[in-house]
């Protein structure tokens, strides 16, 4: 009972530090490292949610995983992103 | 003789209107304009009187036929027209403006021949309006500043009591449910209609004090225009009034006083302002009203007496024609006198034009003196207490066209000739002198014992004669001067002497606003946003909308009752 | 006593977040978020997810670090003004607000799943003895197909854009033998991961992301570099994944009538092709995610 | 077949929009052949339908867009006199425009927006309930407004702007009437003696509410004072436009929307009951004097032109707010008259301007030597307007003072007189500058004015001294007046 | 099959065909549009003729497994889509296009397709992510920086919104063990679930970028290629405003506070948008800004509109998203091509250009009469459907926003279309239009077809009166 408590405070937590971030940051890597962070945490809301008496629900682990797989390719795009604005500031 | 279809008559003019659209046609055309009246004329002395014409579909449902009264009207107004028409030919035969001339001409020509036959009010009003509005191009047709001036108190007359006219037509029309002109002297017709469609035509008349315009108009007009003017237009009101007024069945006191108060004015108005006239068309003009005047009074002795109508009509019908000739006379020959050289035919014209002034001035053996005789002895049936002053009013009357004929051939007689002026106006001119000399002087007359000229008849002519020649003497002698006022009496005051505007002064033109009002807003800069804003706005929102989802809710009815979806009503 | 570890934990996670979101230096942030990461993968081993733990181990950690890693040098920091302390305070307290709902919500009564009764009674139908599995590729697998699909996105977006090669250093005789075990090392990780899959944590994302790492790995030290990401086929075979599940869930349906429904027996057969194909697809995608386009346009 | 009669007289017009806008610039043979063919067809598709109408066959095509909304476009002999005003004008106005634009630029523009416009106009004519006149009511606004800026410089434009933000403006009060009305009575179809059914004693104040959202609406297009602004600034329209706006279409759909309103939506006695018909035709009354007072300073000789029309256009809604049958048929019968009136001044006064540049009162010196014939058409229009008889003005007049009486208004009398007054005193100086003064010695050379130009303005006139003249014939416009009031108030 | 699997899969085939062969991704991309334009007919057919479709995916029945739902709104989602894609896949094969351009539409048709059919949240979730993904990589097309700035701020701002919609779906999940679209009404019971509810709505207000979360649409719209820009303003915002009336229908009477708030919003949008727009100098900014002014309107018809369950008002919603999809993708390709023709989207310089192509102002003109809303098109009908709703509920003081904001619109829009109608003294006599290009005509028939959908009314209005089943 106190671990899920502890693991809820933490994906709340982090979705909190992860929003302070993004809505006090400019910086491009900060912003991508804040939707990650954010992610993170909501997927500790749902595998916490997900947790029963007869173990953890197997539909919110597939979302977790979804989630994972979607977040690699949209920071993998952002991360490019960020990289040709700065190659273009350079020249 | 022939039977003219009664439509013919105001339709003759038109056609030959129609005729100076071609260019080409314009030469005949000119040549036809004295002719335009003849079907006028062949229709006033057919016997017996034409048929009348019912054309439904023309205006509101129109209808024409001549009466007596009118027949009489149509008789001395063609004839006028012809001549006048006849003398215009020649007198613009080098203007470069005669086809406007003749346009406007042959239009009011139409105006005037239809309204005599006119016997619904629509018809009526349209031919009366045409020959008003016509008879402004007569007025300006000179084109020099006082015909500006002319005009433009004319129009402003002409429009006023044309408004006048169909209000006051247009009410009784509604009240008295019928499009028939007659209908307006019936009973049920309010007096604000009889009023306002009497003030109308009292304008056309020259009413004091609507005469204004009167004047300036005949002195302005060429010679030929003025004389159909006052020869044959202003009897267009007279006519109007006869018919329109309820005249013959009862009596109105209150009307009959105020036109004679009217009518009082002008026959005293008229010499007073005529005779301290420096132009000879302008004393005729007051002449004119004088005259009118006279013939106001008439009406409103019948107004008073209905009995009296019979008489008065016939009486006014004959004084209609008598100065409707006579002036007509005098103001052709005006140019006949222009034409004249200083030799012998200028004593020759002026003694000629002694006849129709003596006319006027109605010395016995003249038609004028038969006229005025029958309008005397139709007063004999005026109420108690108007008789003093109705002889007196008459012999004023007299008196007045009297010294105002002297003072208009005085002032004739000592015109500079004008060269320009053609010989050939004369011929139209002694025309009409010989209507006037011999046909009128055996007009036959059946209530008047026209054999006995008694010494009062002639007292006035005799009257002013002496007061004429004692005015010149003591002019000559005290080396006295009247200056001429200012044509238009007080609206003389009104007039701007340097470069008269037309009618209403224009404001300067107005410089074209530059000012770009409007609702486009400029040079709005992207603003630089700190990238970190978004986020925090997103956060903001958040929090707002789970703050909001935490507010209690309006209670909400059944939450999973039916499932389906409401749609469009 | 495990309560008391998961409590450490918890707090471990946060400080860790906390830090890879404040430090300034770059390298330090990428490298707290990979402790984070980590840490994040041991809590869900906790919480009973293995499945997802592997997968955030993997990829939320491994895979978005490295990228992470790559691209921390190249993006200057930027030169942005310090917030004004009211907006500061203002953001805290929302998001604390928010937190604080987030953590009110859960913990206030809700009902109980309806998932695991139903996953249990199914899963003998599934094909797949791992109940994770099970959902992923049978009964939500219309989820993964999207998924894949946002792969496919992902990858045309970033080679579209393009952005630099990273570099790659050759690593010199010394490790030369390293990475040429690595290579089959990680084929044979991959190959159980993923046949492991069918009853037990691990999947075709997990082997993918391996397989990716692997190569991603031997890429950057010169090995395969050259060779494999010059060439389209790579591409091909990345698109490929998306592709072959689109047909066979429509083949799925010409067969059954239901879109993505495997015919009755046969869906250990179907799922285990499918996770194949996406196991290939999967690597050749994180690879090119990493290592960009064969060209800049 | 002649079910589709309406449609067909639609299409004539809307249908060669899109030909025409395509059309390339020098395509001049093409698209004069394109505009005259359909504006004659119309004609004989609108003379056919009026024969239909009179032998008693009605016309109704719908087509429903939503439920409870309907497009529907009918027949009835009211839509036939804007019909017959509309097509027959449109022809003349499309001959001139054609003449008059010769050697212009962006005529394919130009000529599509017209069609447009008069298809819009046609729509407006045979709307068979509010929806349909509102959808075509804004077509109009729209179709205008491209013609309104054609000549393309920034007095055009400010002009524009303005005649949006008014004809928009009033688009939105018409449209929250229409919807507000849809939504108390549903289907609001056009139909004698009003559909409003009890809603007079259940909801007064919103019927009263929509009343006035209503004829604000199309009050703008009617240019009642105060909503009249728009009007005097869109002159600097080319003069076949004015003609469209302040003779054919924009004033016109707006004095028939007026029309339509009053005696189709709420019926005369409803009005009269709810006690709003006199503030309407104290409206008009205002608008009257007003417009003919600001004629009276106007030097632009348009802007006077379209300061009379903001005058004469409210003799239509005063004759359709005095309750009378009388004032009915004056207030209809001047729908037909003041278009053929205004059409033949604003023609003239656009020869004026390309035959010898003038355009201002001022300068119209000697019209009558430099263009007689152009100059004689404008008297006869001239003097229509003040109400000379035997002109087609004088019988709306006639009408409309009897009708006042008749109403119980005998103020109405009073109101003609001083607006005749007003008219003469703006008018004639015109015609006397024309006729009577010597033209400058600055005077421009003449422009040889070809026949497009010569013959539509003769053509009004003539109409003009004909619907006068024979006013009583039974195909007249009064004629047919008379028919429809008999309908109305039966 | 169906033809609910080949919509949402045929996209994502040709999607990567046009990877595999892109020499050919031109008329790939025409067939698969053509192909889902006739699959969208023929499921509207069978729609009207009986009722809403539904399909199980893989036979495993919600909650546990995704159902498609094919009813009335979503068949009108997906005619609005396959409309505008046809023209702008005409649009796309007329100019020389980009490589990454067709896979990335066609993989935002396919998401497109999947999110107005899918009936489970999470998956609308994973749609959104490719939808906004691609969108992202639409916008980045350009290559500009600009343009790449752009995408960043939008992946971000997108990202971010979605991570708040997944937020919503843990927490509802939390609340009642389950994300299908039947979780929203007993969401609405409860606080937490309307917390959750509250999360989604705030990511959907950033994913439609609704004021004032709307910082990063203007920048991405005016800078992507003409043709991305009508995708993005015509149909990618379109799918999270699908969303958010999905939820009120959902929802019912107990999302009324989701609908409050997005009225409060749309009105600020409303408002701001055309205020930006006014000043606007640029036309592509100008179009943009109307963008977020026209999203808050039909932000405020959904929240106006009241319980779908007792009243009908929300299909004015539905045919106002249609009207704008429409209406603003013409815009959109119209004023490429008069940027393209002129060299520059000044609006100021709009009348001194001797060139100026004649059939794109008159499909800006055409279109702008749609935004407007002037009757008959399909957006006066929306309009009229709710203020007549509106005044039986004496809603006075939102008629009169909904009136301000149609008048505004009108008065951003007119500034373009008086500029093309100008000529004035810059221009020389020997000025010419430009002739009509094949381009062209997409953006004049999509704008045709926006002011003649009021017209055809009946059949949307028909169409959405399939309920959900």
């Amino acid at each position: 009972m106190i671990s899920e408590y502890a693991f809820l405070a933490t994906g709340a937590g982090l979705v909190g530090l992860a929003l302070l971030r993004l809505a006090t940051s400019a910086d491009l890597l900060m912003r991508v490292l804040g939707l990650n962070v954010l992610a993170v945490g909501i997927a500790m809301l749902l595998l916490v949610s997900g947790m029963g008496a007869s173990g953890t629900d197997a539909v919110p682990q597939a979302f977790v995983l979804t989630g994972i797989v979607v977040l690699v390719g949209v920071t993998a795009v952002l991360l490019a992103l960020a990289e040709r604005i700065a190659e273009d500031r350079d020249e | 003789m022939i039977a003219i279809p009664l439509w013919l008559v105001p339709a003759a003019p038109l056609v030959l209107l129609l005729a100076f659209v071609l260019p080409s046609m314009r030469g005949v055309a000119r040549n036809l304009v004295p002719l335009a009246a003849l079907p006028a004329l062949l229709t006033a002395t057919a016997t017996p009187g034409p048929l009348s014409v019912r054309l439904e579909w023309l205006l509101l449902g129109s209808e024409f036929s001549l009466s007596d009264t009118g027949a009489a009207f149509l008789f001395f107004s063609s004839l006028l027209w012809g001549f006048a028409g006849w003398q215009a030919l020649r007198l613009l035969a080098d203007d470069r403006h005669r086809d406007r001339f003749f346009g406007c001409f042959l239009l009011a020509m139409t105006g005037n021949f239809g309204l005599l036959v006119a016997q619904d009010m629509a018809s009526f009003y349209s031919f009366f309006s045409m020959m008003s509005l016509a008879s402004w191009g007569l007025v300006l047709h000179g084109g020099g500043a006082p015909q500006r001036f002319a005009g433009r108190v004319y129009i402003t007359f002409a429009v006023a009591g044309e408004v006048a006219l169909f209000a006051g037509l247009a009410i009784g029309a509604y009240f008295t449910g019928s499009m028939a002109l007659p209908a307006m002297a019936s009973d049920g017709v309010p007096p604000l209609a009889i009023a306002l469609a009497a003030g109308g035509l009292l304008v056309k008349l020259g009413a004091v004090p609507l005469h204004l315009w009167l004047p300036l108009a005949h002195s302005a007009a060429p010679a030929p225009a003025s004389a159909v003017l006052s020869g044959a237009m202003l009897k267009a009101g007279l006519f109007g009034l006869m018919i329109i007024l309820p005249l013959g069945e009862t009596a109105s006191p209150a009307a009959a006083t105020a036109l004679a108060a009217m009518a009082l004015a002008g026959l005293i108005l008229a010499p007073v302002l005529g005779l301290v006239q420096a132009d000879a068309k302008a004393t005729l003009a007051y002449s004119s009203i004088g005259q009118m005047s006279l013939m106001a009074l008439g009406l409103a002795v019948a107004l008073a007496a209905p009995e009296s109508w019979p008489f008065v009509a016939a009486a006014l019908i004959l004084l209609a024609t008598a100065h409707a000739f006579a002036k007509a006379a005098l103001f052709l020959g005006v140019p006949a006198v222009w034409a004249s050289s200083r030799g012998v035919s200028r004593p020759a014209i002026i003694l000629a034009l002694c006849l129709p002034a003596l006319a006027l001035a109605g010395m016995p053996g003249t038609g004028g003196f038969k006229a005025k005789e029958a309008l005397k002895s139709a007063f004999a049936a005026a109420p108690e207490g108007w008789a003093v002053w109705l002889g007196l009013a008459l012999f004023c009357a007299s008196l007045g066209t009297a010294l105002l004929m002297m003072r208009a051939l005085t002032l004739l007689a000592s015109t500079a000739p004008k060269p320009d002026v053609p010989q050939d106006v004369v011929f139209p001119w002694l025309a009409l002198l010989l209507f006037v000399g011999i046909g009128f002087s055996a007009a036959p007359l059946p209530f008047v014992d026209a054999g006995v000229v008694k010494l009062p008849d002639v007292l006035p002519v005799a009257l002013a004669v002496g007061l004429g020649l004692c005015a010149m003497v003591l002019c000559r002698v005290s080396s006295l001067r009247v200056e001429p006022p200012a044509p238009g009496e007080i609206l003389g005051l009104l007039r701007q002497q340097t470069a008269p505007e037309p009618v209403l002064a224009l404001p300067p033109p107005r410089l074209p606003r530059s000012r770009n009002r409007g609702l486009v807003l400029r040079r709005a800069r992207t603003r630089l946003v700190r990238p970190e804003s978004g986020s925090l706005a997103i956060l903001g929102m958040t929090a707002a909308l789970t703050f909001l989802a935490l507010l209690p809710d309006a209670p909400t009815g059944e939450l999973t009752g039916d499932r389906t979806v409401a749609t469009t009503p | 006593m495990l309560p008391v570890f998961d409590v450490v934990l918890a707090a471990a996670i946060l400080v860790s977040a906390a830090l890879a979101l404040w430090v300034r230096d770059r390298i330090a942030a990428v490298s707290g978020f990979l402790v984070t990461g980590l840490l994040v993968s041991l809590s869900w081993l906790r919480l009973g997810a293995p499945d997802v733990a592997l997968a955030e181990a993997a990829i939320g950690a491994g895979l978005t670090g490295a990228l992470l890693l790559r691209s921390a040098h190249r993006i200057p920091c930027a030169p942005s003004k310090a917030l004004p302390p009211s907006l500061w305070c203002a953001a805290g307290a929302l998001a604390i607000a928010i937190s604080g709902a987030i953590v009110w919500t859960v913990t206030s009564f809700g009902a109980a799943p309806v998932y695991p009764s139903l996953v249990a009674d199914n899963l003998p139908e599934s094909g797949a003895q791992n109940p994770v599995t099970a959902v992923l590729l049978n009964f939500r697998a219309w989820d993964t197909l999207l998924e894949i699909a946002v792969l496919f996105v992902a990858l045309t977006v970033v080679i579209m854009v393009a952005p630099a090669r990273p570099r790659t250093a050759p690593l010199g005789p010394l490790v030369q033998p390293f990475a040429r075990v690595l290579l089959p090392l990680t084929v044979l990780i991959g190959g159980h991961l993923l046949w492991q899959g069918g009853h037990a944590p691990g999947g075709a994302f997990q082997a993918g992301a391996v397989l990716a790492g692997g190569a991603i790995a031997l890429g950057l030290s010169g090995v395969i570099g050259s060779k494999l990401t010059r060439q389209n086929g790579l591409a091909l075979l990345a698109i490929a994944g998306l592709a072959i599940f689109a047909l066979a869930a429509l083949a799925a349906e010409v067969l059954t009538g239901a879109l993505l429904g495997y015919p009755a027996g046969e869906a250990k057969t179907w799922i285990i092709a499918i996770e194949s194909a996406l196991t290939l697809s999967i690597a050749a995608t994180l690879f090119l995610l990493f290592f960009g386009p064969a060209e800049r346009h | 077949m002649s079910q589709y009669l309406p449609l067909a007289i639609l299409m004539t017009s809307l249908g060669i929009v899109p030909i025409i806008l395509v059309m390339p610039e020098s395509a001049r043979r093409l698209r004069t052949g394109v505009n005259l063919a359909a504006a004659t067809v119309k004609v004989a598709l609108v003379v056919w339908l009026s024969f239909e109408v009179t032998r008693g066959n009605s016309f109704d095509l719908r087509h429903s867009i939503a439920p409870g909304l309907e497009l529907h476009l009918q027949a009835d002999p009211l839509a036939v006199l804007f019909l017959a005003l509309s097509s027959i004008l449109w022809l003349l106005t499309t001959i001139y425009a054609v003449g008059y634009l010769e050697g212009g630029t962006d005529r394919s523009r130009f000529f599509g927006f017209f069609s447009l416009c008069v298809a819009s106009t046609v729509g407006i004519a045979m709307a068979g309930n509010l929806f349909t006149f509102l959808v075509f009511f804004e077509l109009l606004t729209l179709a205008t407004w491209p013609l309104v800026v054609h000549r393309g410089t920034s007095e055009a434009h400010r002009a524009g702007r303005i005649y949006l933000v008014y004809t928009l403006g009033g688009g939105l009060a018409l449209t929250l009437g229409t919807i507000w009305l849809y939504a108390l009575a549903g289907e609001v179809p056009f139909v004698p003696r009003g559909v409003l059914g009890d809603l007079p004693e259940t909801a007064p104040l919103a019927l009263t509410a929509i009343f006035v959202l209503l004829i604000a609406g199309v009050g703008v297009k009617a240019a009642l004072v105060p909503l009249h602004g728009w009007l005097p600034l869109s002159m600097v329209a080319p003069a076949p436009v004015s003609a469209l706006l302040h003779a054919v279409a924009v004033v016109k759909a707006g004095a028939f929307g007026i029309m339509r309103i009053v005696y189709d939506v709420f019926g005369v006695e409803t009005l009269q009951a709810m006690g709003l018909a006199m503030p309407l035709a104290a409206l008009a009354a205002v608008t009257i004097l007003w417009g003919s007072f600001r004629a009276l300073t106007q030097d632009d000789l348009k802007k006077r032109l379209a300061y009379s029309t903001v005058s004469q256009v409210s003799y239509i809604t005063l004759g359709v707010a005095l309750i009378s049958p009388v004032a009915a048929i004056g207030g209809l019968a001047h729908l037909v008259h003041q278009g053929i009136m205004k059409i033949t001044l604003f023609l003239a006064a656009g020869n004026f301007a390309e035959g010898q540049g003038v355009k201002t009162v001022r300068a119209m010196d000697g019209m009558g030597q430099r263009m007689p014939g152009a100059m004689l058409a404008f008297t006869i229009g001239a003097l229509g307007m003040i109400g000379v008889p035997p002109l087609a003005g004088f019988v709306s007049k006639w009408y409309l003072g009897a009708g006042g009486l008749d109403a119980g208004q005998p103020m109405v009398i009073a109101l003609l007189a001083g607006s005749s007054l007003l008219n003469a005193a703006y008018f004639l100086p015109i015609l006397y500058r024309g006729w009577f003064c010597a033209p400058t010695e600055g005077a421009k050379a003449s422009r040889r004015i070809g026949w497009m130009l010569a013959v539509p303005p003769a053509t009004t006139a003539a109409l003009v001294l004909v619907a006068g003249l024979m006013a009583s014939a039974p195909f007249s416009p009064l004629g047919w007046t008379r028919f429809i009031v008999s309908l109305e108030y039966l | 099959m169906s033809e609910l699997s080949l919509l949402v899969l045929l996209p994502f085939l040709a999607a990567t065909l046009t990877v595999a062969v892109p020499g050919r991704a031109a008329s790939l991309g025409l067939v698969a549009t053509a192909a889902n334009a006739l699959l969208v007919v023929s499921l509207c057919r069978e729609i009207i003729a009986r009722g809403a479709v539904e399909q199980v995916i893989g036979g495993w029945a919600a909650p546990l497994g995704i159902t498609f739902v094919g009813d009335g709104l979503a068949a009108v989602m997906l005619a609005m889509t396959a409309i505008v894609s046809l023209a702008i896949t005409a649009q796309a094969m007329s100019t020389p296009g980009r490589a990454g351009f067709w896979p990335l539409w066609m993989a935002t048709l396919g998401a497109l397709n999947g999110l107005f059919l899918s009936g489970d949240l999470f998956n609308l979730y994973v749609a959104f992510e490719i939808l906004g993904l691609a969108a992202v990589g639409l916008t980045a097309l350009a290559g500009t920086p600009m343009a790449l700035r752009a995408a960043f701020d939008y992946l971000t701002a997108g990202l971010a919104g979605s991570l708040l919609i997944l937020l919503g779906i843990a927490l509802s999940y939390s609340v009642t063990g389950r994300v299908d679209l039947e979780t929203v009404v007993v969401l609405t019971e409860s606080s937490n679930g309307r917390i959750a509810l509250a999360l989604i709505a705030a990511g959907l207000a950033v994913k439609a970028a609704l004021f004032p979360l709307h910082f990063w649409m203007p920048a991405a719209h005016s800078s992507a290629v003409p043709v991305a820009s009508a995708l993005l303003s015509a149909l990618v915002v379109k799918g999270a405003l699908y969303l958010a009336l999905r939820l009120s229908i959902e929802g019912g009477a107990g999302a009324e506070f989701l609908r409050s708030a997005l009225a409060v919003l749309g009105t600020g949008g409303m408002l701001w948008g055309a205020w930006n727009a006014l000043r606007a100098e640029r036309l592509k900014l100008l179009v943009a800004h109307s963008t977020v002014a026209q999203i808050g309107l039909i932000a405020l018809a959904i929240g106006v509109a009241g319980d779908p369950l007792q009243n009908g008002l929300w299909t004015a919603a539905a045919l106002l998203m249609l009207s704008h999809a429409l209406a603003k993708a013409a815009m959109f390709l119209a004023v490429g091509r008069i940027a393209e023709a002129l060299g520059h989207d000044r609006i100021s310089g709009l009348n001194r250009e001797e060139l100026r192509p004649g059939a794109a102002e008159f499909a800006f003109a055409i279109a702008a009469i749609s935004l407007v809303g002037l009757p008959p098109t399909a957006g006066f009908i929306g309009k009229w459907i709710l203020i007549e709703g509106l005044v039986d509920e004496g809603a006075v003081h939102w008629i009169a926003l909904l009136l301000l904001g149609t008048a505004l619109s009108a008065a951003y829009l007119s500034r373009v279309v008086s500029r093309c109608l100008r000529g004035g003294p810059h221009v020389s006599a020997t000025a010419q239009r430009l002739p009509w290009r094949s381009g062209d005509v997409a953006a004049l028939g999509l704008a045709t077809g926006a002011l003649l959908l009021g017209l055809a009314a009946a059949l949307p209005l028909t169409l959405l009166e399939v309920p959900f089943a």
